[in-house]
């Protein structure tokens, strides 16, 4: 019961959006939109399921006094916070006249959304090019033939890709040449490597794929490979 | 005043370039806090300098440019926004040129996010582009030039399911009016409807699920805005004629900004991007040059 | 307001920022309320855009319910199970719906995407005529037929079942440079995305915050 | 339940066989039945407008209205010849597309079209009724009073059509040809392998290194570290990259030295204990296994990143491991493993991180490397038959490039139209 059942819905599953691809008549057409409607409503659980998770987490955190426990309460008082935000801008702006959304310039979710979480996650994600400078200048280096090669490539990328060498070239030619060969790379090289590697992760998935539906691959509901 | 300073300042900053190859290559290579200090000053002085570039329209611009001309006042276009404020340096400078564009040329927009965060940065976009006097003075109006239908929890599931019914993926829009009773959406019942299809894309899902979920299976014209991580990966699309056009990362969104004739950020970024670029450029050949000095000491002490 | 407003914004990015210089209290503090915050705000928009609009509107308030959604809310509901370890094994259920489906859709988009156009793509004649002036196009058949042995050797390089020996294994060496040389372009690229952010931050900083440029 | 049992084998052909036969009876089933079309029956002129003698565009010509292809019904295709009138100096202003169940009328509108379009898809139809189309062209302007004025040329009646869904959509024929010889190649390759034939995988660099990296850990006396990346369970990379951390944990208790797993999921944690105490068992070792040397850190990207950051630098490890899914924190890791001297093998399937391992590592496991090595390693039936499948759609693919170009070249064939589906 406990493993039968999900292999026989991931099946279904399965078989239902593979097929309908090529039969566009119901039933198939049909259950892919009902099977997407509840893929949708699932998802939105999930993600409330992980906020629930979080929370359960810092209260554990809290109640135990581990080490790092005011951040943890740092966690469930902004949590709390921005949700009371969000539902009553949300519920409010229904009850008004014209409508507006919670996500509209001026309401009180857009402030959190604008002063609080855009400088924190985009702060958190531009500290990568410190690090990717400081990768550059202790590690790249071209110990082998291909290192080599993929440095080069990346010089002429990221110089041609901003007016940098073409600017330094520009007393002896006005052709941009740096940025037709970065250009150059892009079009040919980089679309023949990446289309190669794209045709094998095609066949990855494809296989993975398979094994799934036809219940050979089961991790995902609990079960070892068996 | 500034700017000369900041000038006189990056000067300075490049010539102690040199000592610290000197340092490096005596086997002494600097601590990485250094190497941020390098990399802060690199996108602040060329900030406070204040100065454009001249870029050269790459192919692949001026191939999406082309397409957008051939639209016609009227057309409705998707929009899709699948990014979140990390990428927003990249991608937001785009969507507002693009909207720009759009609303002068009276387009009709659909905006539509399978990001949870898209939906809210397209409304920043438009708040920006509703600055622009000529679009101010037409007078837009929500539900009749674009609307926005906001996100949809899914991924690839959202765009399958569109191509039935966008109703059923967006029963109402952002501010709850029903699909039904917006009159820009009257015709619209799935991608048929639609005449162009734009996407701003930081990762999944974005342009390869629409590529895969939507252009190959029910045969819109899409063009696409990604970031610079993503964009090399698209190039083969680019190829097949899956992606009818492609702007690449910040380089791409002052291409952008040029061809369209609407100045705006990445172009004054552009300056900053360069220093940045040429930084890191020194610096790999600083420690490519320790290395191989390192490696001539070694093989020349073993006997 | 609008100053209070964009001091707090800079506080959090300095904060952010002072990990640069060590780990400390203050960056775990924004980190903390980082993901505080970014928790529940994707909880509220996936409770507003498709809890509330999608199933409550759509099964429950409409006035041609759509009773098939409620299977979806249960479905929803089982996940949540996981939060009780004696029960959690219900979850399996929406989660082998979500795998199930992923691998249908996935094992079709993926092959028609990502290897059929692809190959379609990769097979033209040698030489590539313009079809404007009815000459050879140099450039680009030079260019296609970069892409035609990069794609065969690069294939030839991910084939596991035979000996990369002779004839085969120099085309997979082949295939290995136009790989690096992808990796080279990706590279440069993603250099290009992380600089970007870093800017965007720093116009933040000295634009918004100090009002220093423009 | 085991899974090699015959009996799942067989439904899982069963299925197969299923789906194929379900297909092929799609394809014999009578294929869409395209309404007939009655172009130029009749033509209504719209009540013109007192001054629009002189303003109403040319109609389009040649309005067909016809089932749309390939769908489950419920919209007709409604396709017409550009207005002469159209020719993007304004005259035409966009098309205006009307029905009716009736030739005579009324008709209602179906929708607009842009000006320079040539087609429009009314998705409102009902598969059991019948229905006319027709398609005018409009000019609009602003009068005086700033009212919009649109006058309408006049319009043919099309029809009548019907709209139905298909059985099969035949764009897609040769989709469905390819992928049942990739599947079937793979199925009949994991089968071999269960049956327990031989399957030959090739030599991957990276993996051979594996012994000399953990050789020279044991020769200076110090620590092994193996990062799993940060993705769970339900990540491939990862199950493949535990398969590679039994080998690895192998070596280790043969030279009885110390290997660390710091890991950043609690699934992962418990998985890659297991597999550390069967590699430790298999070399008759299993009380030299202990448990701090799997420990979880944290769950967030950049804590897993600085946690494993100091551990590197305090610890300085001889050999450090990257295999499975990594993101950003990819060169933080590499960088720190390089700056304390030690020898790094990473291995991933993220194309994005690649670049940093190959410039900051000593070996590269690339992409499908990653899952060729855990196959090679784990000798396990489901990895080795698929990747020998894989092989063959690649093989099969190849053949088709070369064979294609070869045609292509001189002109005997365009091979390519048999790939592309849109």
């Amino acid at each position: 019961m406990r493993r039968q059942i999900p292999i026989l819905i991931t099946t279904i599953a399965g078989l239902v959006f593979a097929i309908s691809y090529f039969i566009p008549h119901d039933p198939f057409g049909e259950s892919e939109s009902i099977f997407g409607d509840w893929i949708t409503i699932v998802q939105a659980f999930a993600v409330w399921l992980g906020a629930l998770n979080l929370l359960k987490i810092s209260f554990e955190k809290i109640s135990s006094k581990s080490a790092d426990w005011p951040y943890a309460a740092i966690i469930v008082v902004s949590l709390m916070g921005t949700l009371a935000v969000g539902f009553y801008d949300g519920y409010s702006g229904m009850a008004q006249d014209p409508q507006i959304s919670f996500r509209d310039p001026g309401t009180n979710f857009d402030w959190l959304y604008r002063f609080i979480y855009t400088p924190l996650s985009a702060t958190m994600f531009s500290m990568l090019a410190f690090f990717v400078a400081s990768a550059s200048y202790r590690a790249f280096r071209a110990r082998n033939v291909q290192a080599t090669l993929l440095l080069i490539a990346g010089f002429f990328v990221m110089g041609g890709r901003v007016p940098l060498f073409d600017m330094m070239i520009s007393p002896i030619t006005d052709f941009p040449v740096f940025s037709w060969f970065a250009d150059w790379i892009m079009t040919y090289p980089n679309t023949a490597g990446q289309r190669a590697i794209m045709i094998g992760i095609a066949l990855g998935i494809m296989s993975s794929s398979l094994r799934i539906i036809l219940g050979i691959e089961r991790s995902h509901i609990g079960g070892g490979s068996g | 005043m500034l700017s000369t300073i900041a000038m006189v300042l990056s000067l300075i900053v490049g010539l102690s370039l040199i000592y610290l190859l000197i340092r490096t290559i005596q086997g002494h290579p600097v601590e990485r806090r250094i190497v941020f200090i390098y990399i802060g000053l690199a996108v602040v002085l060329p900030l406070l300098m204040n100065k454009t570039l001249p870029l050269p329209i790459t192919k692949d611009v001026q191939k999406l440019y082309d397409q957008l001309e051939k639209l016609q006042p009227g057309s409705k276009v998707l929009c899709a926004f699948d990014y979140d404020p990390p990428s927003a340096p990249e991608l937001q400078p785009m969507a507002v040129a693009f909207l720009k564009y759009a609303f002068k040329k009276d387009l009709k927009i659909i905006i539509m996010g399978l990001w949870p965060q898209g939906p809210q940065q397209a409304q920043q976009a438009i708040e920006e582009a509703m600055l622009d006097p000529i679009i101010a003075g037409k007078n837009l109006v929500q539900g009749e030039d674009w609307v926005n239908l906001g996100f949809q929890s899914g991924n690839e599931f959202v765009i399958q399911s569109m191509g039935t019914e966008f109703k059923r993926m967006f029963p109402k829009d952002n501010r709850h009016i029903a699909y039904g009773e917006i009159p820009l959406l009257q015709d619209v019942v799935n991608f048929s409807n639609v005449d162009f299809v734009i996407n701003f894309s930081a990762g999944k899902p974005g342009t390869t699920e629409w590529v895969q979920f939507g252009v190959d299976r029910f045969g819109f014209e899409m063009v696409a805005g990604n970031t610079a991580v993503q964009a090399p990966m698209m190039y083969p699309y680019l190829r097949t004629g899956q992606l009818k056009g492609l702007l690449g990362g910040m380089s791409g969104a002052a291409e952008f900004e040029k061809i369209l004739d609407e100045k705006g950020k990445a172009s004054t970024f552009l300056l900053a991007q360069t220093f940045a670029h040429a930084t890191v450029i020194i610096f790999i050949i600083i420690g490519n040059l320790a290395f191989f000095s390192s490696r001539k000491k070694k093989m020349a002490g073993t006997p | 307001m609008e100053m209070i407003s964009i001091w707090i914004a800079a506080i959090l990015t300095l904060g952010i920022f002072s990990f640069l210089y060590k780990d400390n209290p203050l960056y775990k503090a924004c980190e903390a309320l980082f993901v505080g915050v970014s928790a529940a705000y994707w909880a509220i928009v996936f409770y507003f855009d498709n809890i509330y609009k999608k199933f409550y509107e759509g099964a429950v308030t409409a006035d041609e319910p759509d009773y098939f959604l409620w299977i979806g809310a249960i479905l929803g509901l089982l996940f949540l199970t996981r939060l009780i370890p004696k029960i959690g094994w219900v979850s399996r259920w929406p989660m082998a719906l979500i795998v199930g489906a992923t691998a249908g859709l996935w094992m079709v988009g993926y092959f028609v995407s990502n290897a059929m156009n692809q190959i379609g793509s990769t097979i033209s004649g040698i030489i590539v005529y313009d079809t404007a002036t009815g000459f050879v196009a140099w450039g680009e058949t030079f260019g296609s037929l970069v892409i035609l042995v990069g794609v065969l050797s690069g294939l030839v390089y991910f084939f596991f079942s035979k000996e990369h020996k002779g004839v085969f294994g120099a085309t997979a060496k082949v295939g290995t440079w136009f790989l690096m040389v992808t990796f080279g372009a990706s590279f440069g690229y993603t250099v290009m995305s992380r600089m970007s952010l870093l800017i965007g931050r720093v116009d933040f900083l000295l634009g918004d915050w100090l009002g220093i440029l423009r | 339940m085991r899974l090699s049992s015959p009996n799942l084998t067989h439904n899982c052909l069963r299925i197969a066989l299923f789906t194929l036969s379900l297909l092929l009876i799609s394809l014999n089933a009578p294929l869409a039945q395209d309404a007939e079309t009655a172009p130029d029956t009749a033509v209504v002129n719209t009540e013109p407008a007192a001054d629009a003698a002189i303003l109403a565009p040319l109609p389009a010509a040649n309005v067909i209205a016809k089932d749309l292809p390939n769908d489950k019904g419920g919209a007709v295709l409604v396709s017409w010849e550009l207005s002469p009138d159209d020719d993007g100096n304004g005259k035409v202003s966009g098309y205006l597309v009307q029905r009716s169940e009736s030739k005579d009328g009324p008709f209602e509108t179906a929708g607009n079209a842009v000006r320079g379009a040539t087609k429009f898809t009314d998705n409102k139809t009902d598969d059991d009724k019948v229905y006319f189309y027709k398609v005018a062209a409009y000019f609009e302007y602003l009068d005086a009073a700033d009212e919009k004025i649109r006058i309408t040329s006049a319009a043919t009646v099309t029809g009548p059509v019907q709209s139905s869904a298909q059985w099969f959509n035949m764009n897609r024929l040769y989709v469905l040809l390819f992928m049942l010889f990739v599947a079937g190649a793979i199925i009949f390759y994991i089968e071999k392998a269960k049956k327990g034939e031989e399957i030959y995988i090739r030599k991957i660099a990276g993996i051979d290194a594996v012994d000399e990296a953990v050789g020279r850990a044991t020769e200076m006396g110090k620590k092994i570290f193996y990062i799993p990346g940060i993705q769970d369970m339900n990540d491939v990379q990862t199950i493949a990259s535990i398969a590679i951390l039994g080998r690895v944990a192998q070596m280790a208790a043969e030279y009885d030295t110390w290997l660390e797993v710091p890991v950043s999921k609690s699934m992962v944690l418990v998985t890659a204990r297991e597999a550390m105490k069967e590699a430790y068992t298999k070399v008759g070792r299993p009380d030299a296994l202990q448990d701090a040397q799997v420990h979880y850190l944290t769950d967030d990207q950049f804590g897993y990143a600085a946690a494993i950051d100091g551990m590197i630098v305090r610890e300085k490890p001889a050999t450090i491991f990257y295999m499975g899914a990594f993101f950003a924190e990819s060169l933080i890791l590499a960088e720190t493993g390089n700056s304390v001297g030690a020898i790094q093998i990473a291995g991933t399937a993220m194309p994005a991180q690649l670049p940093f391992f190959v410039a900051a590592c000593d070996y590269t496991l690339i992409g499908e490397e990653l899952f060729a090595a855990s196959a090679y390693l784990s000798r396990e039936p489901r990895q080795l038959g698929s990747l020998k499948g894989q092989d063959m759609g690649k093989g099969l693919f190849i053949l088709c490039i070369i064979v294609g170009v070869i045609l292509a070249t001189f002109d005997i064939w365009d091979m390519s139209v048999i790939f592309v589906s849109r």
